[in-house]
This record gives C-alpha cells, sequence and structure tokens, in this order.
C-alpha cells in the first residue's frame, strides 16, 4: 500500500546539478520520520518539490495514493498538505492574529467568501487563541509580525503551518533559531499531534530528531543513503562520518 | 473687457461672452494664441458695443472633452453669457454643440477645424478654417502645376484622415492619379520606413499632414535621406510650417511648399497692423492661424451684436451672424448663410528669409473658397 | 498545556482566556468596524447635494473622479498592482455606455451596468497577464501597453468610436423615467452620489471580509499564502476584475453626466491623474481616493488661475513632496480622520506593492 | 591581554523603541565570548549596535581604542569588524565567489582559505546568492565574514542551519582563529553548550541587560545557573 | 529589404543611446526613475544652445552633455533620491514622475516650448553608400557609439568589483553597509554616470528627434520599453532589445502599415508577458 505520501524515481536537477536523484520514498501513515543529511544534501529541495514549489524533472509524486505530480501548491495544500519553511515565509504587516485566523478561515473555505465580515464566528476565534497560547503568542498577538523577535516568528511559522490541520506535515528545520530552553515544548507540542497526522522532520539538531522520529532517513548529494530505526541510524558508521561526526549528541 | 470670471458689478447688465479654452496641457499654445488675440481685438475696439458692456469669461478646459461641456454647462447656467466662443480641438465642440440647441447660445468655433463640427447645431458658427477647405485647393494647385502622380503622407488621427480623404477626392477630380496613402503614427520618432517607402513609390510629389510639433524633425529626415534632391516635390498643409515655431524650424523648413488660409507675412495694410500689434502686445509671440481665428471670432460676435442693436438673444444673434461678410488680416472673409461656415481665401505659400526671420510668403492665391465637406447647396 | 489535541480545544474554551479572546476578536474586526468620520464624510457628501447646487457639475466630475481613483485603491491599495494603465477600463466603460446609448438604448442604468460588465470582462482577461511571476516594472509596462492599444484601437475604429473626433450623438433618457437630466446638473449629481455610495459600500465590504484579508496576505508573502492553500492567481484576477468593473461604471457615469466621450478617456492623463488623486487621499484605505478627488479639483482650480501655463509645475511639486515627506507619515498626521476611516494601525502597514 | 572591543553603557534601540538600556563589557584580543538569552532579550540588537545598524542612543564603543559611535557601519567594518548576520543576508544576485570577494580585504583569510573551510562553497562558487542551501548560505555568511580579516568576528547564531559535523568543523575553526590569529569572537548562540565548550566566558542577557556573567567553563558546571537564565534543562524523550 | 534593415538597427541605436542611462538607474540601481528623460533632455538642451548661442562644435558639445547631467544628477540623487532607495516602486514612480512634470515646465518658461534644432557637421550630414547600400553618416555614427558604449559599461560591470559592490548595496543596503560598502558613494557615482548617459543620449538625439520641454513625457515609454524589456542584468540586454524593437518598429512599419501602430506595444506584452524579469534577467 502506498503510505500517507509517496515519491517515485523522484529527480530534480538544477542546471547541471542534480539536487534530487532518483528518490523512492515513502512516508507512511501517522508516520513521525526524520529526513536528514548534510548541507545542500537536497532536504529543502526534495520538500519543494512535494509541495510543488519545484517541479520535478522526473518521477511521481502521491498524496494519499493520489498523483499529484503536477498539481499546483495550493490544490495539493487544499488536499492537506502542509509545511513549514526553513527560513520565515510570513505575513510581515499582519499580525499573528491575522495570520493564523487566516489560514484558519482558508481551511473553512472562507477564504473565497468577499461578502462575510472578519471575526464573526467565534469558534475560528477559540480556535486562533488556544493556538496561539500554544506557541507562547498570546502576548504578542496583536503585534505586527516583522517587529516580533526572530524566535517568536519561528513559532509562528509553526503555529500558522498547524492552523490549517495538514493531514500530512513536512517540518523544514523548525526548531532553527528556537531557544534550547522553548524547543522541549515544540517537541511536545508536534508529540502531542493526533496520530493521524503523518509528519516529515527536517532537522539538524540530532536531540531533537532522535527524541522524535520513529524511523530516519538519509540523503546524501540528492539520493537516499540510508533508512532506518533512530538506534540503527545513531550507529550506522556511514552515517556518523558524513553527516553527525565524533559525538553524536546523546 | 477684462479676461476675468468677475461678476458685473451690479446695476448695469454686461454682454458676456464664455471662453473656452485649453490655457494648459500639450495644447496650451492654442489658447495663449487666441487668448492674446482675443485681448488685442478687444483693447482695440473698445469695451462697449451697442451700449453693452462687452465681458469675456476666460475658462480652462486643458483640453478635454468633459471638461469643456462642463464648463460651457456653467457658462451658460451661472454666468449667463449670451455667446459660447474658443473651442481648440474637434472633440471640445463638438461635446459642446448639442448644449447650444438645448439652451439655444450661439457658438463661435475659433479653432477646430473638422468639417462636421457646424452641423451638429444651428447656433454652431465658425471663424477657423476646416481641413477639406485647405486641402482640395492643395490638391487643385498641385494638379495645376503640372504634377501628376502623388502619394499623402499623413499623422494617423482625425484631421490627417480627413486631410488624406480630401486631397485625393480633389486631387483625382483634377484628373491626377494617387500612388499610395502613408499614415504615421502619431507618437513616432523615426519616419525611416515611410520615406523609405515613398522613395520606392516615386511619385511626382507628395502631400504631408502632420501636427506643427512633428514638422520640423520630418522635414529634418526627409532632407537626411536626400528626398529634397529626388525630385519628388514636397508640399504641405500649413500648419506644418506653422507661424508659431516657424523660425525655429531654421533651413530644413526653407523653400517648403504649403496651402493655408492664413500667414502673418500675408500682404495687407489690415494685416501688417495686426501682426505689428499683437507682437507689440505679446512679445517673442507670431500670430498664427488660430490668433487670427480668435480675432476674427470677435469680430463676429461685435458685428453680429452691433446688428441685433444689443439684443443678446440667441436665434437673432445667430441669425446677425449668418450671410456676414468683412475685411480679415488673413483676407476678405464671410459666413456662409447656409452652413454658417466660414468663407475664405486659400493661399499657396513657399518659406522665405526674409530680414533674417522665416515667413510664409504666399504666391497664389484661390478666392472665395467654400467648405467643400458641405453639399454645396 | 498540550496534554490534549489542539484541534479539539476549540470546543472547549478556558475560562483564562475571555480576555485573550476579547483582544483577538478586536484585531480580527479593527479594519472592518464602522467608524464615526465614515459617516460624517458620507454626510459631508449629502450635505453637498443639498447645499451647493451650484456646483453640482463639478461636483459630478468630482465623485466620477474619485470613485475612478477607489477602483485604483483597490489594486494599488489591496492586491499590490501597481498599474499605469487603469484609464483603459475607465475608458471602455466610457466607450461601452456612449456606445449602448447611440446603438441600443438611451436608458441609464443599462449603459451603466454594461459599461462596467465590459470592463470587468476585460480585467479578467487582462489580469492574468499580471499575476504570472510579474514584477511591479513588468506590471507598469503591461498595464501601460494595454491602455496604449486600446486608445490606438479607439483612434483606429472610426465608424464605432468617431475616432479622434469622439463619439457624439450620446444622449440619455431620464433615469427610470423619472429624473431627467437637467442643465445646472442636479440629477447628475445625485446620480453619481448614489451609484458612487453603493460601489464603495461593495468594495468597503470586499476589503474586510476574509478574502480581503488573503489579498493582503498574498501582497506581504504570496509563497507562503500558496503553501496555505490560496489560490493567488484566482484571487488576483478576481479583485483586478472588480477593480476594472468599478472602474468602467466611472467611466460609463462621465459619458452619461457629459453626453459624450472621446479618446481622452483612454489618454496616459488620465491614468496619471487618478494616480495623483489616490495618493493624494492616501492609498490603502478607501477613502484615499474619494478625499483625493475633491482636493485635486480644488487644486486643479487654484493652480490653473494661478498660473495655467506652469499648473502642471506645481502638480509635479506636490508629488514629490508628498513622496519625499513620505506618504505614510504624511497619512499619520490627521491621525485621527485616518484612523477612523480605516482602522488601520500606521503598524498595519501603508498599502502598496 | 589587551582590551580590544570596549562597551561603555551602550544605549540602542529601533526608532523610539529602547531594546538596549545601558550595557557595558570588554573583549580582549582572542578572545571569544559567547552570548547567551531566551529569545527577544536583546542578542542580535546587541551585535547590531556594535556593527552599527540600530540606532546609537547614547554610551561610547570603542575598538582598540577608537571611538566607534559616531562612525557609519561601512567605517565601523574598515576599522575591523567582520559581521555574520542572525538572518545571513546573502546577496542574491552575486554568485558565491563574488559574494565573497566583493566585501574582502587583503589578509589571511582568502578565497582559498575560505575553501579549504568550507569545500562545499568551492563546488557552488558559480551558483547565486538564492540558489544555495540554507546551510551553504550560513557558511557563506561566515566565509565572507572571515573574508573581511577583522579584529573582532560578531556572528549571530552561525551554527543555525548547519549538520552536526559542520558545526564541530566550524567551532573548531572559531577557536582556532581565536588561538592563532588572536581574533577576537562575539557568539550569539541558542546551543548554550555547545558554545559554552568553545568560549572563554559568557554573558546572559535579559531585556537587554546582563543578568549574569562568568567563565564559560564555570558556567557550563552549573546547570542551576543556566536552567534560571535559560531554562535549558536535560531533555527526557518525548512521550508517544 | 536590407535598408530597412539598416535602419532598424539605427533606429535601435537611438533608442538604447536614449535609454543606456536608464539602463544604469533603473537597471542596475533598481530605482524606477521615470524623469531619465528630464537628464536626457537637459543633455539635448546643452548641446543645442552651446551649438546654436556660442557656436561650440557638434563633438565638442557631447563631454558636457554627459558631465553637466552627470552633476545634476549627483546633486539630486544626494539630496532627493537617496532617501527613496528603500521605499516602494510606487514611490518612485510617483516621485519621478512630478519631478519629470517639473523638469518640463521648468524648461517651457526658461527655454521656451519651440523646437530646439541643430546642425550637425558636413561631414555627419547626408549618406554614404556601403557596398552600393546608402547609409545616413549620421545612423552609422550612432552605431559606433553605442557599440563603444556598451562594450565599455560591460566590462566596468564585470570585470571590476564595482560592479558586485553595486548589486550587492543594492539587494540589501544594511548589511553591504554592514560590511563595509561605500553605499552611498557607489550610488551617487552609479547615478551621476546613468544621468550623465542620459544626458549623452538626448544630445545625440536632437539632430534625429528635435528637442522640446515635452521630450521627456514624449519619450518616456521608449525608454522604459528598451530596459524593461532587456532586464536590469546589465547592459547587454537592453541593446538587445533595443535592436529588436528597433528593427521590428521599422520593418513593421514598412511592410505591415496597417499594424504599424500596435506592433511594438503588442511585442512589448508578449515578451513581458513571457519574460517579466526581460531578456537577460538577473537570477532571483
Ligand atoms: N534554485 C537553485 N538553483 C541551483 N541550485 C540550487 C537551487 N536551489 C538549491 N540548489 C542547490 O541544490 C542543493 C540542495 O539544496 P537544498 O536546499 O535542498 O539542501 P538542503 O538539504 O536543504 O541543505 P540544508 O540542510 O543546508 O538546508 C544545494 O547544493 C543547492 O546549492
Ligand atoms: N526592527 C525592529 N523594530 C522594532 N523592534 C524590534 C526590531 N527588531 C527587534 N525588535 C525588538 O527588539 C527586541 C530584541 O530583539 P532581538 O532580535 O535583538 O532579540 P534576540 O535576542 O536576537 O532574539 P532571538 O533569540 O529570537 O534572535 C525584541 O523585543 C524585538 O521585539
Ligand atoms: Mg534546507
Ligand atoms: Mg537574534
Amino acid at each position: 500500500m502506498s503510505g500517507a505520501l509517496q515519491t517515485i524515481g523522484l529527480s530534480k536537477r538544477f542546471g547541471g546539478l542534480t539536487a534530487t536523484d532518483d528518490v523512492s520514498f515513502t512516508l507512511g501513515h501517522g508516520a513521525r520520520h526524520a529526513l536528514i543529511g548534510p548541507n545542500g544534501a537536497g532536504k529543502t529541495t526534495f520538500i519543494n518539490l512535494l509541495t510543488g514549489v519545484l517541479s520535478a524533472n522526473e518521477g511521481t509524486i502521491l498524496l494519499e495514493g493520489e498523483d499529484v505530480t503536477r498539481m499546483p501548491q495550493q490544490q495539493r495544500a487544499r488536499r492537506g498538505l502542509g509545511r513549514t519553511f526553513q527560513i520565515n515565509q510570513l505575513f510581515g504587516a499582519m499580525t499573528p492574529v491575522e495570520s493564523v485566523g487566516l489560514a484558519v478561515s482558508e481551511r473553512m473555505g472562507g477564504g473565497g467568501q468577499f461578502w462575510r465580515r472578519l471575526g464573526k464566528r467565534t469558534d475560528i476565534v477559540d480556535e486562533i487563541v488556544e493556538l496561539l497560547r500554544q506557541f507562547r503568542l498570546i502576548e504578542v498577538m496583536d503585534e505586527p509580525t516583522a517587529r516580533l523577535p526572530y524566535g517568536k516568528q519561528r513559532l509562528l511559522e509553526i503555529a500558522v503551518a498547524l492552523a490549517s490541520q495538514p493531514r500530512v506535515l513536512l517540518l523544514d528545520e523548525p526548531a532553527a533559531g528556537v531557544p534550547e530552553a522553548e524547543r522541549g515544548e515544540l517537541l511536545d507540542t508536534l508529540a502531542a499531534l493526533p496520530r493521524d497526522v503523518s509528519i516529515l522532520l527536517i532537522e539538524h539538531d540530532m536531540d531533537l530528531v532522535f527524541s522524535f522520529a520513529d524511523r530516519i532517513s538519509v540523503l546524501v548529494n540528492g539520493a537516499l543513503f540510508a533508512e532506518g530505526t533512530p538506534e540503527v541510524m545513531r550507529n550506522d558508521p556511514r552515517v556518523q562520518d558524513v553527516y553527525l561526526g565524533s559525538d553524536n549528541h546523546v | 473687457a477684462s479676461l476675468t470670471a468677475m461678476p458685473a458689478a451690479a446695476g448695469d447688465d454686461p454682454f458676456r461672452i464664455g471662453l473656452i479654452l485649453p490655457m494648459t496641457g500639450p495644447f496650451a499654445s492654442t489658447g495663449k494664441e487666441i487668448g492674446a488675440a482675443v485681448r488685442l481685438y478687444v483693447a482695440q475696439h473698445g469695451e462697449t458695443v451697442a451700449g453693452r458692456r462687452i465681458e469675456v469669461v476666460l475658462k480652462d478646459d486643458g483640453g478635454v472633452a468633459d471638461a469643456t461641456k462642463r464648463i460651457a454647462q456653467e457658462l451658460i447656467v451661472h454666468d449667463k453669457v449670451s455667446v459660447l466662443a474658443g473651442f481648440g480641438l474637434t472633440p471640445l465642440a463638438l461635446a459642446t454643440a448639442p448644449l447650444t440647441v438645448r439652451a439655444k447660445v450661439p457658438m463661435v468655433v475659433m479653432a477646430a477645424a473638422t468639417s462636421a463640427i457646424t452641423e451638429k447645431s444651428p447656433y454652431v458658427t465658425r471663424t477657423s478654417y476646416t481641413t477639406p477647405q485647405v486641402a482640395s485647393v492643395i490638391a487643385r494647385w498641385a494638379a495645376g502645376s503640372g504634377i501628376k502622380t502623388m502619394v499623402t503622407l499623413v499623422s494617423d488621427y482625425g484631421p490627417g484622415l480627413d486631410s488624406e480623404a480630401s486631397f485625393t477626392r480633389s486631387f483625382e477630380a483634377a484628373g491626377g492619379k494617387m500612388l499610395g496613402t502613408l499614415r504615421v503614427p502619431l507618437q513616432n520618432p523615426d519616419f525611416a520606413p515611410f520615406l523609405q517607402k515613398l522613395a520606392d513609390l516615386r511619385p511626382d510629389g507628395v502631400y504631408v499632414f502632420v501636427p506643427s510639433g512633428v514638422g520640423a524633425p520630418f522635414m529634418k529626415q526627409y532632407i537626411e535621406r536626400g528626398l529634397d534632391r529626388s525630385g519628388i516635390r514636397l508640399i504641405s498643409e500649413g500648419g506644418i510650417t506653422d507661424d508659431e515655431i516657424l523660425d525655429s524650424e531654421g533651413d530644413p523648413a526653407l523653400g517648403a511648399i504649403t496651402g493655408f488660409h492664413y500667414s502673418a507675412a500675408h500682404d495687407s495694410a489690415l494685416n501688417r497692423d495686426f501682426v505689428t500689434a499683437f507682437m507689440a502686445a505679446n512679445p517673442g509671440m507670431r500670430p498664427n492661424f488660430m490668433a487670427v481665428g480668435g480675432y476674427d471670432g470677435m469680430a463676429l460676435i461685435y458685428k453680429a451684436l452691433e446688428k441685433t442693436g444689443g439684443g443678446g438673444d440667441g436665434d437673432a444673434l445667430i441669425g446677425a451672424m449668418k450671410g456676414m461678410s468683412w475685411e480679415s488680416p488673413r483676407g476678405p472673409i464671410a459666413i456662409d448663410p447656409e452652413t454658417r461656415e466660414i468663407v475664405q481665401n486659400v493661399y499657396m505659400r513657399k518659406v522665405e528669409r526674409v530680414d533674417g526671420a522665416l515667413w510664409n510668403v504666399e504666391f497664389e492665391t484661390f478666392e472665395a473658397v467654400k467648405d467643400p465637406g458641405k453639399a454645396p447647396s | 498545556m498540550t496534554d490534549q489535541s489542539i484541534f479539539l480545544s476549540a470546543s472547549k474554551p478556558r475560562h483564562d482566556s475571555d480576555a485573550a479572546t476579547r483582544r483577538a476578536l478586536d484585531d480580527l474586526r479593527r479594519v472592518g468596524r464602522l467608524r464615526p468620520a465614515e459617516l460624517l464624510f458620507w454626510g459631508a457628501a449629502l450635505a453637498s447635494f443639498l447645499v451647493l447646487p451650484g456646483s453640482h457639475l463639478l461636483l459630478s466630475q468630482t465623485a466620477i473622479l474619485g470613485l475612478f481613483a477607489l477602483s485604483l485603491d483597490l489594486i494599488i491599495g489591496y492586491a499590490g498592482i501597481v498599474s499605469l494603465g487603469h484609464g483603459a477600463f475607465f475608458g471602455l466603460g466610457a466607450y461601452t455606455a456612449g456606445i449602448v446609448s447611440v446603438r441600443l438604448t438611451e436608458e441609464p442604468l443599462s449603459g451603466l451596468v454594461l459599461g462596467g460588465l465590459v470592463a470587468a470582462l476585460a480585467g479578467a482577461l487582462t489580469g492574468p497577464l499580471l499575476t504570472m511571476r510579474a514584477t511591479d516594472l513588468s506590471r507598469l509596462m503591461v498595464t501601460l501597453g494595454i491602455a496604449t492599444l486600446l486608445h490606438e484601437g479607439a483612434n483606429q475604429l472610426t465608424w464605432l468610436t468617431g475616432g479622434a473626433d469622439g463619439l457624439s450623438g450620446v444622449t440619455v433618457a431620464p433615469i427610470l423615467g423619472l429624473f431627467e437630466f437637467d442643465l445646472i446638473g442636479t440629477t447628475g449629481y445625485g446620480y453619481c452620489l448614489i451609484v458612487s455610495f453603493v460601489l464603495f459600500l461593495a468594495a468597503r465590504r470586499v476589503v474586510t471580509s476574509p478574502y480581503g484579508l488573503s489579498l493582503r496576505a498574498i501582497r506581504d508573502n504570496a509563497l507562503r499564502a500558496r503553501a496555505m492553500g490560496i489560490p493567488v492567481a484566482a484571487r488576483l484576477v478576481g479583485i483586478y476584475a472588480f477593480s476594472a468593473f468599478i472602474a468602467g461604471v466611472a467611466g460609463a457615469l462621465l459619458t452619461q453626466v457629459t453626453m459624450f466621450t472621446s479618446l481622452d478617456v483612454l489618454g496616459f492623463e488620465r491614468s496619471a491623474d487618478v494616480l495623483l488623486v489616490l495618493v493624494l487621499g492616501g492609498v490603502g484605505y478607501l477613502y484615499g481616493g474619494l478625499i483625493g478627488a475633491v482636493l485635486f479639483t480644488v487644486l486643479q482650480d487654484r493652480l490653473a488661475t494661478l498660473s495655467p501655463q506652469y499648473w502642471q509645475f506645481w502638480i509635479g511639486l506636490i508629488l514629490v513632496v508628498i513622496v519625499l515627506i513620505g506618504r505614510d507619515r504624511l497619512a499619520a498626521v490627521p491621525v485621527r480622520l485616518r484612523a477612523g476611516l480605516s482602522g488601520r494601525k500606521a503598524a498595519a502597514g501603508e498599502g502598496e506593492a | 591581554m589587551s582590551e580590544l572591543l570596549v562597551l561603555d553603557d551602550l544605549r540602542a534601540g529601533y526608532g523610539a523603541a529602547v531594546v538596549i538600556p545601558g550595557l557595558s563589557m570588554s573583549l580582549a584580543e582572542g578572545e571569544a565570548l559567547a552570548v547567551l538569552g531566551r529569545n527577544g532579550v536583546g542578542k542580535t540588537t546587541l551585535l547590531d549596535s556594535i556593527i552599527g545598524v540600530t540606532r546609537h542612543m547614547g554610551g561610547s564603543l570603542r575598538l582598540a581604542g577608537r571611538e566607534l559611535a559616531g562612525l557609519s557601519p561601512e567605517r565601523r567594518a574598515a576599522a575591523g569588524i567582520g559581521w555574520v548576520p542572525q538572518e545571513r543576508n546573502i546577496f542574491r544576485s552575486l554568485t558565491v565567489e563574488e559574494n565573497l570577494t566583493a566585501t574582502a580585504r587583503r589578509g589571511r583569510w582568502d578565497l582559498a582559505a575560505v575553501y579549504a573551510l568550507f569545500p562545499r562553497l568551492q563546488e557552488r562558487r558559480r551558483h547565486m546568492g538564492n540558489q544555495l542551501s540554507g546551510g551553504e548560505q550560513q557558511m557563506l555568511a561566515v566565509g565572507r565574514a572571515l573574508m573581511l580579516n577583522p579584529k573582532v568576528l560578531l556572528l549571530d547564531e552561525p551554527t543555525e542551519g548547519l549538520a552536526p559535523i559542520i558545526i564541530e568543523q566550524l567551532l573548531a575553526a572559531i577557536r582556532r582563529i581565536n588561538r592563532e590569529e588572536g581574533i577576537a569572537t562575539i557568539i550569539v548562540e541558542q546551543h548554550a553548550r555547545k558554545v559554552l565548550r568553545v568560549t572563554d566566558r559568557a554573558l546572559i542577557l535579559d531585556r537587554g541587560t546582563i543578568v549574569h556573567a562568568a567563565p564559560s567553563a564555570a558556567l557550563l558546571a552549573d546547570p542551576a545557573a543556566l536552567e534560571a537564565h535559560l531554562g535549558v534543562v536535560e531533555r527526557r524523550a518525548a512521550p508517544a | 529589404m536590407i535598408p530597412i534593415l539598416i535602419d532598424g538597427i539605427a533606429y535601435g541605436m537611438l533608442l538604447f543611446v536614449l535609454a543606456s542611462g536608464l539602463a544604469v538607474t533603473l537597471g542596475l540601481m533598481n530605482f524606477i526613475n521615470l524623469a531619465h528623460g528630464a537628464f536626457a533632455m537637459a543633455g539635448g538642451y546643452v548641446t543645442s544652445v552651446l551649438m546654436n548661442s556660442h557656436g561650440v562644435p557638434f563633438l565638442v558639445t557631447l563631454p558636457v552633455a554627459f558631465v553637466v547631467p552627470a552633476l545634476v544628477g549627483a546633486v539630486l540623487e544626494r539630496t532627493l533620491y537617496a532617501p527613496l532607495y528603500e521605499r516602494s516602486h510606487l514611490d518612485h514612480v510617483l516621485f519621478s514622475i512630478g519631478l519629470t512634470f517639473m523638469a518640463v515646465s521648468a524648461t517651457t518658461w526658461a527655454m521656451g516650448s519651440q523646437q530646439q534644432l541643430i546642425s550637425l557637421p558636413g561631414w555627419l550630414e547626408g549618406r554614404f553608400a556601403l557596398f552600393g547600400i546608402a547609409i545616413g553618416r549620421y545612423r552609422a555614427f550612432l552605431i559606433v557609439v553605442c557599440a563603444a558604449l556598451v562594450v565599455a559599461l560591460q566590462l566596468v560591470l564585470t570585470r571590476t568589483r564595482f560592479g558586485s559592490r553595486l548589486r550587492a548595496a543594492v539587494d540589501d543596503r544594511r548589511v553591504a553597509r554592514g560590511l563595509g560598502i561605500r553605499v552611498e558613494t557607489i550610488f551617487a557615482a552609479t547615478f551621476a554616470v546613468g544621468s550623465g548617459l542620459g544626458g549623452l543620449g538626448g544630445a545625440l538625439g536632437v539632430p534625429m528627434l528635435g528637442l522640446d520641454p515635452t521630450f521627456p513625457l514624449k519619450y518616456m515609454v521608449y525608454f522604459l520599453i528598451v530596459v524593461t524589456i532587456g532586464g536590469t542584468a546589465g547592459l547587454a540586454g537592453p541593446f538587445l532589445a533595443a535592436l529588436i524593437i528597433g528593427v521590428a518598429d521599422v520593418a513593421g512599419k514598412y511592410y505591415l502599415p496597417e499594424l504599424g501602430s500596435f506592433l511594438i506595444t503588442l511585442l512589448m506584452i508578449v515578451l513581458l508577458v513571457l519574460r517579466p524579469q526581460g531578456l537577460i534577467a538577473r537570477a532571483r
């Protein structure tokens, strides 16, 4: 059976460079899957292919069994594919409330409605507030996003992604820039997501990876290099010298 | 008469003339010339006619039709003007004409030149000229001076096309043969392709109609390509050597043959006085066909008012204007009683340097030309 | 805090969350809230109708200009599309209304609606050209180009448009068979006021709706908007067509009150003027266009009488000064009025691309 | 060791907002200083104020005895400050190599040296700045700063987005730079433990003021302080 | 056929000469400077006044026509333009249109609205035959000048660090300064050069286009088309664009006159929709 998200022989070339090299990969239903690999291995590119920011040169992408390879981004998103960006992509002039609110109302198909008024539906508002509380954004919820400190913006980045209630969630280095202390909470939040949400996590923070993932794939030079349980990966010498280095952080 | 919107002092009941001109925007020069001429006429002929104090209310429409219409409306309703005058461009006149039917106010067109204007309302008359009036004469002259084949080269917009049509009609009627028609877009820096075509067609002559600003660069490029020495005779509508800018067009303009209804160099005592007075009152400016249109427009209004004995009624005034005829700086002119259209001489001229400056020197006259655009009654 | 799924939590709000909820609601509604200053504005408009019968003609043209500028605000201020060719839609509306009156019917409302629809159609067709990977500059030039094409087209299709001589013979029957267009322009002004008001309400509703919010988001960061599932292109084309509709109606109004139309409705000057008008009034809060139109008309009057030849100089100077001082800072001067009208924090950002 | 960089009651912020109400510290030649703190306490603002891209509100800062307060950012950079901004800010319309050379100054650190430290950059040297992976951009930002051959390096979360193995190499390199080339360094970091291993001293900021200062080794050995000021605790495995 | 091609190339060169300055200020500095025509006009007037009132030879006036606008440009850059780089493109448009309006009226006031005409030295007048094809001397002269310009500018931009520093400064002012780039100086210099080129273009344009105060508005669209279609990567793009437009326009008007006035605009729209970044775009 094909998992929540599956790729078959996926390839992407930038001119001479093959950033994604014939990747056949399956993200199981309700998976807690981590994708690691050296810088420039092709992880972000892979996510951009999955979400449709980039279009693949070869290969197929199946979302819940449906071929979405040629589908534009927003349609994939509407089919429950959510993501966070490695480098913040936020609405600088809008407040966290508005940003999250927009995501929620879009999810409920409200975005196309040009006759309704904002803030009419209190159930939406409750949801917004709850989400903001979880990410410690309550106190800054009506500040323009551009003025928030970087760390807060990181958290908002994730909150916005969650607001769309994705069925499949792709996290590109969510913890980058989040202080050590708050990583624990971030991790808990992710862990607390419903089991039937399938998650692919890209992260260079091994503590986070090993405590979160039940399966790990290693990408090197665009190609799948190894895959297995955290234990196996951690002790795989090849993975250690291409990626982890000497002390593997646990 | 003060050129202001000042309401008349209580008590006396002045005769108000609503003068609508483009004082701003790309056609400001039209407004400048006419405004100056009107001022001059009033200065020369006094502020009272048949006991009525003349008050000219000048308004700027920026050359935009809806503004013209609105201003005309306001002048009629609020300023209670008895005559509308000015109208720098055809659309401006056409926009206003229907209004005069409702308001029964005479409208004296001092600049716009499309034939149809005077047919839009029985209250419209004109003291400028019509495009066919001039083009047809040039065609007749060309045919008459041994030119067998012609090509027209005109700017691709209303007046240009009118001119092209009427020239072609008259030239063929006079037995000439048209080899082609070239239309140059209004925004067109480089005439190369058209001049090349012209050279390929090898006609005896080319009839050119372009807005005055475009004239100079055109003639420059005409010469640059050596067409002046190619045996193709360049004959143009007078706008190309507009008196206002002629002197600045420099040598390329020298010898240019044009046909038009007015030249500041027209050889008559009246005109010499007019030009001297005008240039004295407006240093650095030379009266052109616009100016004379405004000057004669005022003359027409003054004479009509005298005829009505100061009566400001619209029908009386327009009635008085019909058939009016008098001596203008441009020569003898008249208002055709049927069409309310101006009847005037059209002259063939050649650009020459006379004591240091360039002038359109007239060398042949076609007398009392009616507008061929109208069905001859 | 995370012992249960956030997705359920909406159904069971917490006691301590009330304050927060109120703040959130506040933040969401601040854009849409009706401000007293707004009533003031429309009150003034109504008053002008009753008190200034002498200026109805001028006021009609001001209202039309204002409506036109408002339509431009929708795309510049809310969709972030800079256009130098919005006159195209104004002109389309103007000519459509004219042609309808000459060839179909003299009944005004049908001309008005058709004018709007034709413009909207044009907007819907050309909109996509502006949405795909376009840059400000390319948009500037494409809009300008389209306007140029229309202008030249109208100039060429003499049989339909009257070419450079303009389209004469436009006559308009009484509105609803009741109100005839009078010389003083009272009917005309009333007509313009009502149409403008209705369209304003529509526009206001659109920009304060979730749709409007999504537009702000797109302008801010299209990449994220897509990732959220927002059909960016469709939304932009939508608002563009709506804006075109309003511009078209404005053009139609002009034709009907003038009973004439000519090429200058399609000219570059129109597009430039309306941009100036919008900037005078301030971009991104809908009232900018309307207020700007009033200021512009007054200015034009003063400057043109002050020094006809050089009034363009003063207009230029005003533009330069406005930009140098900073439009947002200017807007912050009459804080109360502006905040009153827009309900936007200055922080919420000026509305341009 | 002589004092290289001295901040004396430095006050800075943005517009009207005061973020650093008055901060004094000093940095010796070849010394490595870690700046820690939770989100939004002003770490970035501190570095930005040293290079001079925030609003200077008072106080003084001297580099090798020279007052910088009045100087423009470009002058300060010329005076010997190398800056790695938090968001990397790679010049997107320059190639990797141009990014490195455009601002380079003569010295030990040249293309060869940077490429030796980050071979990846050499492989990508024809790529445009916006055609790099997050980590590659981070490397480029560090390389760019090194090519200025500064006296003081300001690193704002330099390890963010880097693979563990690269982090090790980078931190080791920084250590070496301090030791061998006498370049002083200020590192803002989220991973307290990681940087404390390679720095001499550490500051903990809160609301723009120093709430704790200690030798790195000491702080590393003092979980209580870390817990108190940074909320850093030994992580338990996540549920589920 | 061949003559048309040559006319087209020459026309393209004229367009390029007029637009090259804008290719610098807009293309490289990313400032939508609609006032470019005003600088061109300044150069034009410098030349025509020097020639007509002081009898200075044409070639001698050209350097002056570069220097004067360049100085004006430098001053304006420091005083007015500099604060606006960070602002939105809309602000650029509004500001520079305003400036253009002022320039137009001011020139009308100072110089009068009449056409300025200059007479070229004999060796640039008329045409000469090359392989039996008659070519306008002046057009040939233009072609040579442009070729030289492009090569020179392109070298400066690609071979020197100036180019990369400039682009860096445009990409991110704040960080560029933080890394020691003298942003102010670089921008001022570049803007001055752009304005100077504008002036030179204006001067070279006078013999073919004539010159009057409405010049900046009349030809604004042409400058913009060239740069927008060409792309903002450097001067090669605009050069190519100018050639394409020149040839297309002349050929179009010669072979399909009925399309004449639409052709260029259509061409522009199509090209821009296909390549919004222009023919030779900088990677973004
Ligand atoms: N637009 C592009 N054009 C050319 N090359 C690109 C482009 N985008 C990315 N690359 C190259 O593709 C490779 C993969 O990039 P990608 O961002 O996927 O790496 P990554 O695994 O996310 O690395 P990191 O962990 O540093 O984020 C990189 O070497 C990068 O240089
Ligand atoms: N451009 C700005 N304008 C106004 N306030 C700002 C700006 N940038 C930051 N701030 C404020 O300054 C304070 C400090 O921000 P700063 O980015 O220095 O914190 P930080 O310690 O770097 O946080 P992080 O760990 O998330 O990077 C924050 O409260 C933030 O809201
Ligand atoms: Mg990545
Ligand atoms: Mg920071």
